[in-house]
């Protein structure tokens, strides 16, 4: 559907919208249902800012206004679509925010570095998820069992780890367990050329049914003998965790939060200028040519399948050993799937796909902050946030993306 | 993209396909019995694969058992007893799947396990009717879950909010339920037409905001039963309600009229599919829509429609809970799992309208057994999930069942065809 | 390859079970002469649920340690469709007592007892008004009210908070206790602790949407600190001991009050944070009945628990026992009788009616 | 290098798409590999190439027998190919996709440097320039297939296989192609060129080898006569030449007035054409692919919007109808791709014989389709097209391509056109279905129907055209009478080369 030329363009719808969406926010927020308190940031302990929320609140819509018209007007080049989806879409939630904190009910400060940490928590296992993706996609198997794969992460963690009484040894059992899961993928998408967004969907459900039994069998009723894993304790990076605001947001955490940071870092590193990286994008684009030029393709293919779920299997072991919980049944509670949205938006790529996770982690907490101090949106209708936030994302924002082009096609050597 | 590598189709001698030069059928009947039991045929692969999933199920119900656990642990001192305490604890988990199933000696009624078992099936039917035809298109449906939830509210709705006279009620709130579950999964189809969103992504999201809604919506003033303090929403009138079929027999049967409904759906889905040009476009655009598209056909729209109509099926499963069904009313959980064990009813039945059946039939005893299975050995239910996993993975990969049985290469040991499209 | 791939991760998990050797011997199953035959259906959160279906099944545990005679087991559900074949599936596994777990259960309860008016029944949370039923319900928000009470006078910061697993009347019935003790503090001292995550007049708050996610409970734990609450009430289930887990944490400035069972026995690793429990009493109420049961005796009517029955009640401090001030103390004793003697009206929608 | 190919047999099922093949190239010598559509001149190399395992017979390579077990063992024997369909990353850059399979690094990251290096020096040596930075997606074809000959040089084959090397070359390109060959050839390298075209083969080859239906039917010198080629080719003799009549063209048509299109990227691929299809008649659209013909021929179809502009057909508006009204209008449509466009694989020959009729009476009305008149209209049209098919109930990907093609005009031609609009009608196509097809195109002409023909191969142009269009970067840039065209006229034209 080629819609460039016409006047209509994806820009300009883009901007219409967000010329109606900033002045409802001005009118329903601002003039009709207005703000009323006086609204502080925390930004530190010591450090707060108090704004009166109306007139904020004004020129943020006016801001997501001032953009849809910049994108009517002047700004048509594709290249303008994404800043402007950022500028114009952050200012509306700013404002949102800042509405619904001045009409909460009991307090009206908003704990910026408690709402960013929690944002970087929330988004830590969905990182893993979507490296797992990037992994395994990128090589052209389409990985919809990252639910499954964390699933098994977080069980195999909290069980291994509480029988050897060895967090490590936990974290390197929910690794293979997430690559054992993935292997399952492989053998079956590659070598049995079974559908793989049906297979990933059916291997979820194995997953979620071996853990539920023996959870329920073994895990539940002896849970101090099978369930009772320590935790990674938190280690505050020297120095740089006494830097305000960014400090205590990003320093502070335990192994997981950094170990996925770096997962990013090197995995983007290995994608792009490393052979591993280019055969990887290769047989996930073109396998045929790349096996024209001695490149083994299923191999490529199983051996980044299994690498993906081991990462998936790690950020499970985030949600058990990670956190200092106790395993229990179906307890990814659908991050695999969000996850998976999150490689989408990201476009397959391991910086833009922790920008997303980010995203969302970020609606996951503001919705449990403005829950919290009673903001007047109804619980549920906040908590559906994270996945209205997804469903915008996939439909309004990114639409037809470019998947590796070979993405969950099987190679069928002739 | 990548013809090159693959034989060559396009061999200008060969108008004979290869499906052709399996062995030669013999013609005696015994001796075509034997054939079709040593043949990789759709049936055996089907058989075989539930065979080998309640075998490799059974190391789940061996680690389950907490006798055959404890005999596994001194296996060394006496290797007999793990195997004598694995065997008893694998024979009572599937004798009781069976009993739960087919025929229990000890229930009040020979029908009730049957029983049980439509009951069960009926909602899946619906639900993998629902995969099953957006399958069919091309489209991987996993909001069946939600749009169940909206045909659940819908059809509960229609069976408070309105009085009407005994079966009109009832037809009223079903059509409103499939109304309800046809909105639903218009959402994702539409979306997919006009923004090319990913139908993957989009129905799960819609999943989970579907089951926030309904959490919300029956606690609400005017839903919730007052009488009761709980999240139950006011009970549909009776007029509305699915009349039970085995009401006069002894026992307390469940099983209504929804089975019956449930076959008539996959009547339907068979009429459409093969007999309608609604069905002929939607089967060309799952096959090709490039050609689709270049064919005339409207690809965009026909998303658009199938989503509706897989949605309506749902919504007509969701309603098949909540009027079928004590307590009649909404709650957070009224649908189950429907929506997701619609997936492997469809991808069992290989999405063919009556094999949707066929399989929603086999789920729907497994799941009433393993409610005895339960109850009697304590097996976790969850083995429903395993058993349903490994079973559709062991028939969408006959090859491996043809390698395990060593079966002869028949028609079903090929590898399957491509239900969803990739991103 | 094959088939040993598709075992791999059964053949882990057996191995897995290889390594537990230690016999668990609470599985006695001797079959001589006529036992009592007590059996429980669960409601979809299953046995371990850390909230009612695991007090019900510590109250049959607790029987069958008290009376020999007595023989316990449970049955599963996983779906609400579950029910009434569940209790069908006990019926037929002739049961003497069938306890149904789950106000969501009352219809097919009633059902089932009015299919087999010889079979006994009872239910928790719910009220049957039939000769084969024993109901069991329990005004948590009495309970919940004292805990209120306690928070605001413990609080230094001035503000506590309570979260729920779903918005449903079980869980806000807690909360709403909460709230108004919290609000009667504030009038009684004039004083203006804030309730975070709950509001009783809009009958809005904070909700995890799940009763077993813990990092969620501990997330939202994080978030309520950050925003200075140092007294923390999860009604969730499971969910909640992330919050317990965050306190801990926190090194005592963290504290947290515990529902259903009293935290030091339910969930002893964490008994250092939890500053009391809003105790609904299931377990004692259902030991009480099969017990009962078990001695021949009719069960029949209802049991509403409540302050003055010890049906609901505060737990003990345990290890907070020497921090809260004994004049704090004193003044939720007088408060429990003031309720128990229907001075103080709570005001819960979602009490028993 | 000497390479000799013994006894090389491969099967598919009970198909023998090579036979007991022998061949022998020696070193320096270009030899061309005949053979027409489906002959297994491709399986053949895929074989010699590592990606198929024969199922019997032996490589030598100098003499000393190879096995191949993937592309990299032939590889590194000094063998190696470019596809018909080229082998390239359309995302990865000119360097990336060289470079791939065979990765200098420098403590683990690749060297783009060296490579880039190495390109270019290769690229002087042998007359190829290329540049490494460009990304090979944004390549004109010519150009990525110089990007494939300089990837097999790097590896410094002695042995280069050339799959239809010309397939999607303008007469000049090729020309410089064979060229290039020839500095090859003089560098002592082998060459196996396969095509099915006489006139490149006898310009060219050293050597050549002829295959039909799997088997080597003979060797000729280039000196032999194209028909004597074409004969042993095809197995009997071909008519190069379509009989045709005079054309006596009626009222216009289609009529095509300042019609700009976007492509997919959004880039301006028709601009401002003008075009007229006249009763009784066969325009001819030529040029190499690539340059607009696809976008001005889904635009006419409705498949694409156009940007402005017109489109009559008998003096209505097509332009905004859906391709379903445009068909409806009369229109005939023989897509390019037929297997993207013009088939569903999966549906039987009988479903795809009614592909864009099936809402229309007898096969369906606005809600019922009926099977049967589905059935009854196979058996006609399967007879009336020579359809070889096993039955009408087998799934169309079960033919040949040439059959495939034939369900397609079939299906096209069961209504009565005013317009047939017919792309690439022949490609990948038998000879002895090509006949069949440029006579059902001619006798739709015959009876009055016009006629748009839109071909890459100049051959088929020059055989059924009336007129000639020529098509360069989305504009016509001449229209002439096919009398008096000659091929050489029309590749410069083609090669955007205007001024006489």
């Amino acid at each position: 559907m080629t819609t460039v030329a016409q006047f209509w363009n994806r820009n300009r719808i883009a901007g219409a919208v967000y010329v109606l969406l900033g002045l409802l926010a001005v009118l329903y927020f601002g003039v009709s249902n207005p703000a009323k308190n006086d609204v502080t940031l925390r930004l530190t302990a010591d450090t707060s800012l108090t704004f009166g929320a109306r007139p904020v609140i004004i020129v943020l819509g006016l801001v997501t206004v001032a953009v849809g018209v910049a994108l009517l007007a002047v700004l048509t080049a594709r290249s303008h679509f994404a800043w402007t989806a950022g500028v114009a879409l952050g200012a509306l939630v700013l404002a949102f925010l800042f509405w619904g904190t001045s009409l909460a009910k009991t307090l009206h400060t908003i704990p910026v570095e408690a709402l960013l940490y929690g944002t970087l928590i929330a988004a830590t296992p969905l990182i893993f998820g979507a490296l797992a993706g990037v992994l395994c996609e990128r090589s052209g198997v389409v990985n919809i069992n990252i639910e499954g794969q964390l699933l098994v992460g977080a069980f195999a963690g909290a069980l291994v780890g509480t029988m050897t009484k060895s967090v490590w040894a936990g974290l390197i059992a929910a690794g293979v367990c997430g690559a054992l899961m993935a292997a399952l993928l492989a053998v079956f998408a590659i070598k049995y050329l079974v559908d793989q967004v049906v297979l990933g969907v059916v291997l979820n459900v194995l997953a979620f049914g071996i853990t539920g039994v023996i959870y329920e069998r073994l895990m539940q009723p002896n849970a101090a003998e099978y369930n009772n894993a320590g935790q990674f304790k938190p280690w505050e990076v020297p120095g740089l965790s006494d830097i305000p605001l960014l400090g205590p947001v990003l320093f502070r955490h335990n192994l997981f939060v950094y170990l996925a940071l770096a997962l990013v870092a090197a995995i983007t590193f290995a994608l792009f200028y490393t052979r591993w990286g280019l055969r990887t994008r290769a047989v996930g684009e073109h396998p045929t040519a790349a096996d024209t030029l001695g490149i083994k393709v299923r191999l490529v293919r199983y051996r980044n399948t299994i690498m993906g779920g081991f990462v998936a299997g790690l950020g499970g072991a985030m949600l058990t050993i990670g956190a200092g919980v106790t395993f229990n049944k179906e307890m990814t509670a659908g991050k695999g799937f969000i996850a998976l949205a999150a490689l989408i938006f990201g476009r397959w790529s391991p910086v833009g796909a922790m920008l997303a996770a980010l995203l969302f982690g970020f609606a996951d907490a503001m919705q449990q902050f403005l829950s919290s101090v009673i903001s007047p949106v109804p619980s549920q209708f906040l908590q559906m946030a994270p996945y209205l936030a997804t469903l915008f994302a996939v439909a309004g924002l990114v639409g037809k993306v470019r998947a590796p082009a070979a993405d969950g096609k099987p190679y069928v050597k002739g | 993209m990548t013809d090159e590598a693959k034989p060559p189709a396009a061999e200008p001698e060969r108008t004979v396909p290869p499906e052709k030069d399996v062995a030669p059928r013999p013609n005696r009947p015994f001796r075509i019995f034997i054939e079709e039991l040593t043949t990789a045929s759709t049936f055996m692969v089907t058989v075989l694969a539930v065979v080998l999933a309640l075998l490799v199920g059974s190391i789940l119900v061996i680690i389950s058992n907490d006798s055959a656990r404890e005999a596994w642990g001194y296996f060394f001192a006496a290797p007999l007893d793990a195997f004598e305490m694995s065997w008893y604890a694998v024979r009572d988990a599937y004798v009781a799947l069976f009993q739960g199933a087919i025929y229990d000696p000890a229930k009040p009624s020979a029908w009730g396990s049957i029983s049980e078992t439509l009951t069960y099936a009926a909602p899946l039917t619906f639900t993998g009717l629902s995969v099953a035809l957006a399958f069919r298109a091309g489209l991987f449906n996993i909001g069946a879950q939600g749009q169940a939830v909206f045909g659940a509210i819908f059809g509960v709705l229609a069976g408070f909010l309105l009085h009407l006279p005994p079966v009109l009620h009832m037809l009223v709130a079903l059509v409103c339920a499939l109304i309800g579950g046809a909105l639903w999964g218009f959402i994702p189809g539409i979306l997919k037409a006009k923004t090319g969103a990913h139908e993957v992504i989009t129905t799960i999201m819609l999943n989970n905001i579907a089951g926030i809604f309904l959490i919300w919506l029956v606690v609400q003033k005017g839903f919730q039963n007052p009488e009761r303090t709980d999240a139950i929403s006011k009970s549909a009138e009776e007029n509305a309600r699915l009349p039970r079929l085995l009401g006069f027999l002894e026992g307390d049967l469940r099983v209504n009229l929804a089975i019956v409904l449930a076959v008539l759906a996959a009547a339907g889905v068979s009429w459409l599919l093969n007999r309608s040009t609604f069905g002929f476009e939607l089967r060309a655009v799952g096959g090709n829509p490039d050609a689709a598209k270049t064919a005339g056909m409207n690809v965009a729209m026909t998303y658009a429609l199938v989503m509706a109509v897989a949605g309506g099926l749902a919504g007509l499963g969701g309603a098949s809970m909540s009027l079928g069904l004590l307590p009649f009313a909404l709650t957070p959980g009224v649908i189950a799992n429907i929506g997701f064990d619609g997936i492997t009813v469809a991808l069992l039945g290989r999405a063919k309208p009556w094999g949707v059946l066929a399989g929603a039939l086999l789920m729907g005893g497994l799941q009433a057994g393993a409610v005895k299975m339960n109850a009697v050995g304590g097996v976790p239910t969850d083995m429903v999930y395993v058993l349903q996993a490994l079973i559709v993975i062991f028939i969408a990969a006959p090859a491996l069942i043809k390698t395990v049985f060593r079966l002869r290469d028949g028609k079903a040991s090929r590898s399957t065809a491509t239900l969803a499209k990739g991103w | 390859m094959r088939i040993v791939a598709v075992l791999a991760i059964g053949g882990l998990a057996l191995s897995a079970a290889a390594c537990g050797d230690k016999p668990s011997s609470n599985n006695g199953s001797s079959g001589n002469g006529k036992k009592y035959k007590a059996c429980m259906v669960t409601d979809v959160g299953g046995i371990d649920d850390k909230s009612f279906n695991t007090s019900a099944w510590q109250g049959l545990q607790d029987a069958k340690a008290a009376n020999g005679n007595i023989e316990i087991k449970y049955s599963a559900s996983k779906a609400e469709t579950d029910y009434q074949p569940n209790l069908n599936a006990l019926v037929t596994e002739k049961c003497d007592l069938i306890l149904a777990v789950g106000g969501l259960m009352t219809d097919a309860t009633k059902a089932a007892a009015a299919a087999n008016p010889a079979q006994k029944f009872a239910i928790i949370d719910s009220n049957i008004p039939a000769a084969n039923v024993y109901s069991m319900q329990f005004n948590t928000a009495q309970a919940g009210f004292l805990a209120g009470y306690l928070a605001a006078g413990s609080s230094k910061s001035g503000k506590v908070a309570t979260w729920g697993g779903l918005k449903i009347p079980p869980v806000t019935i807690f909360m709403d206790g909460f709230a108004e003790g919290v609000a009667h503090y504030n009038k009684v001292k004039s004083k203006t602790v804030a309730v975070l995550g709950w509001d009783n007049k809009s009958q809005e708050g904070l909700f995890a949407g799940s009763f077993t996610d813990q990092n969620k409970g501990k997330q939202l734990a994080e978030q309520l600190v950050a925003q200075g609450a140092d007294v923390i009430m999860p009604v969730a289930g499971g969910a909640g001991l992330g919050t317990a887990s965050a306190a801990q944490a926190s090194g005592g400035k963290t504290s947290v009050i515990w529902v259903d069972a009293d935290g030091c026995k339910s969930a002893a690793q964490y008994c250092d944070v939890f500053m009391t429990t809003v105790v609904k009493n299931i377990a004692g109420a259902v030991k009480d009945a099969v017990v009962a049961g078990a001695d021949g005796k009719a069960l029949t009517g209802a049991f509403t628990g409540v302050l003055g029955n010890n049906g609901v009640s505060l737990a003990p401090y345990n290890k907070f026992d020497s921090k809260v001030p004994a004049e704090l103390k004193t003044e939720i004793d007088a408060l429990k009788k003031d309720i128990v003697d229907g001075k103080i009206k709570i005001e819960s929608p979602a009490q028993p009616k | 290098m000497k390479l000799e190919l013994r006894g090389i047999t491969k099967r598919f099922g009970d198909l023998v798409a090579n036979d007991h093949i022998d061949l022998v190239v020696e070193p320096g010598e270009i030899h061309a590999l005949l053979g027409e559509n489906g002959a297994g001149k491709s399986t053949l190399m895929n074989v010699l190439y590592g990606l198929l395992r024969p199922d019997e017979g032996e490589i030598l390579v100098n003499d000393v027998p190879q096995t191949f077990r993937s592309p990299g063992d032939a590889i590194s024997a000094g063998i190696g190919m470019v596809h018909q369909h080229f082998m390239l990353v359309p995302v990865f850059t000119v360097a990336e996709n060289i470079m791939l399979g065979a990765e200098d690094t420098k403590l683990g990251v690749l060297d783009k440097k060296k490579a880039s290096a190495h390109i270019t020096e290769v690229s002087q040596t042998y007359g190829l320039p290329v540049d490494p930075e460009a990304v090979v997606e944004t390549l004109p074809v010519g150009v990525q297939q110089r990007v494939e000959i300089v990837k097999a040089l790097t590896r410094e084959v002695d042995l280069l296989i050339l799959d239809e090397p010309t397939a999607v070359l303008t007469p000049q390109e090729t020309d410089e192609l064979l060229e290039v060959l020839r500095g090859l050839k003089a560098a002592g390298k082998s060459i196996v060129l396969i095509t099915h075209k006489l006139r490149e083969v006898k310009a060219i080859a050293d050597k050549i080898t002829v295959i039909r239906r799997g088997k080597v039917v003979g060797t000729a010198d280039p000196g032999e006569s194209e028909d004597e080629l074409a004969a042993m080719m095809v197995g009997r003799h071909v008519q190069l030449v379509v009989d045709k009549s005079a054309a006596e063209p009626g009222a216009p048509v289609l009529t095509v007035k300042d019609l700009s299109v976007v492509d997919d990227r959004g880039h301006r691929a028709v601009t401002d054409i003008d075009l007229e299809v006249r009763a009784g008649e066969v325009l001819g659209v030529a040029g190499v692919q690539g340059n607009g013909q696809t976008e001005l021929i889904e635009a006419i179809m409705g498949l694409r919007p156009a940007v402005s502009g017109s489109v009559l057909l008998g003096g209505a508006e097509l332009r905004g109808r859906t391709t379903r009204q445009v068909l409806d209008a009369g229109v005939g449509y023989v897509p390019e791709d037929r297997s993207t466009d013009g088939l569903v694989k999966e549906f039987t020959v009988a479903e795809n014989l009614v592909l864009d009729l099936y809402k229309s009476e007898p096969f369906g009305s606005k809600l019922v389709y009926r099977p049967e008149a589905v059935a009854r209209n196979a058996k006609d049209r399967i007879e009336e097209f020579d359809v070889r098919t096993q039955s009408a109930d087998a799934p169309v990907g079960s033919l040949s391509g040439g059959n495939q093609q034939k369900v397609i005009v079939a299906r096209e031609m069961s209504r009565p056109l005013k317009l047939l609009i017919a792309s690439q009608p022949a490609r990948g196509v038998d000879v002895g279905s090509i006949e069949f097809i440029h006579k059902r195109i001619i006798r739709e002409r015959d009876q009055g129907g016009a006629v748009l023909l839109v071909s890459t191969e100049l051959d088929e142009i020059l055989a059924l055209a009336d007129r000639i269009a020529v098509m360069y970067r989305g504009e016509i840039i001449a229209t002439l009478p096919a009398a008096g065209a000659t091929s050489e006229k029309l590749g410069l034209l083609m090669a955007g080369v205007t001024g006489d």
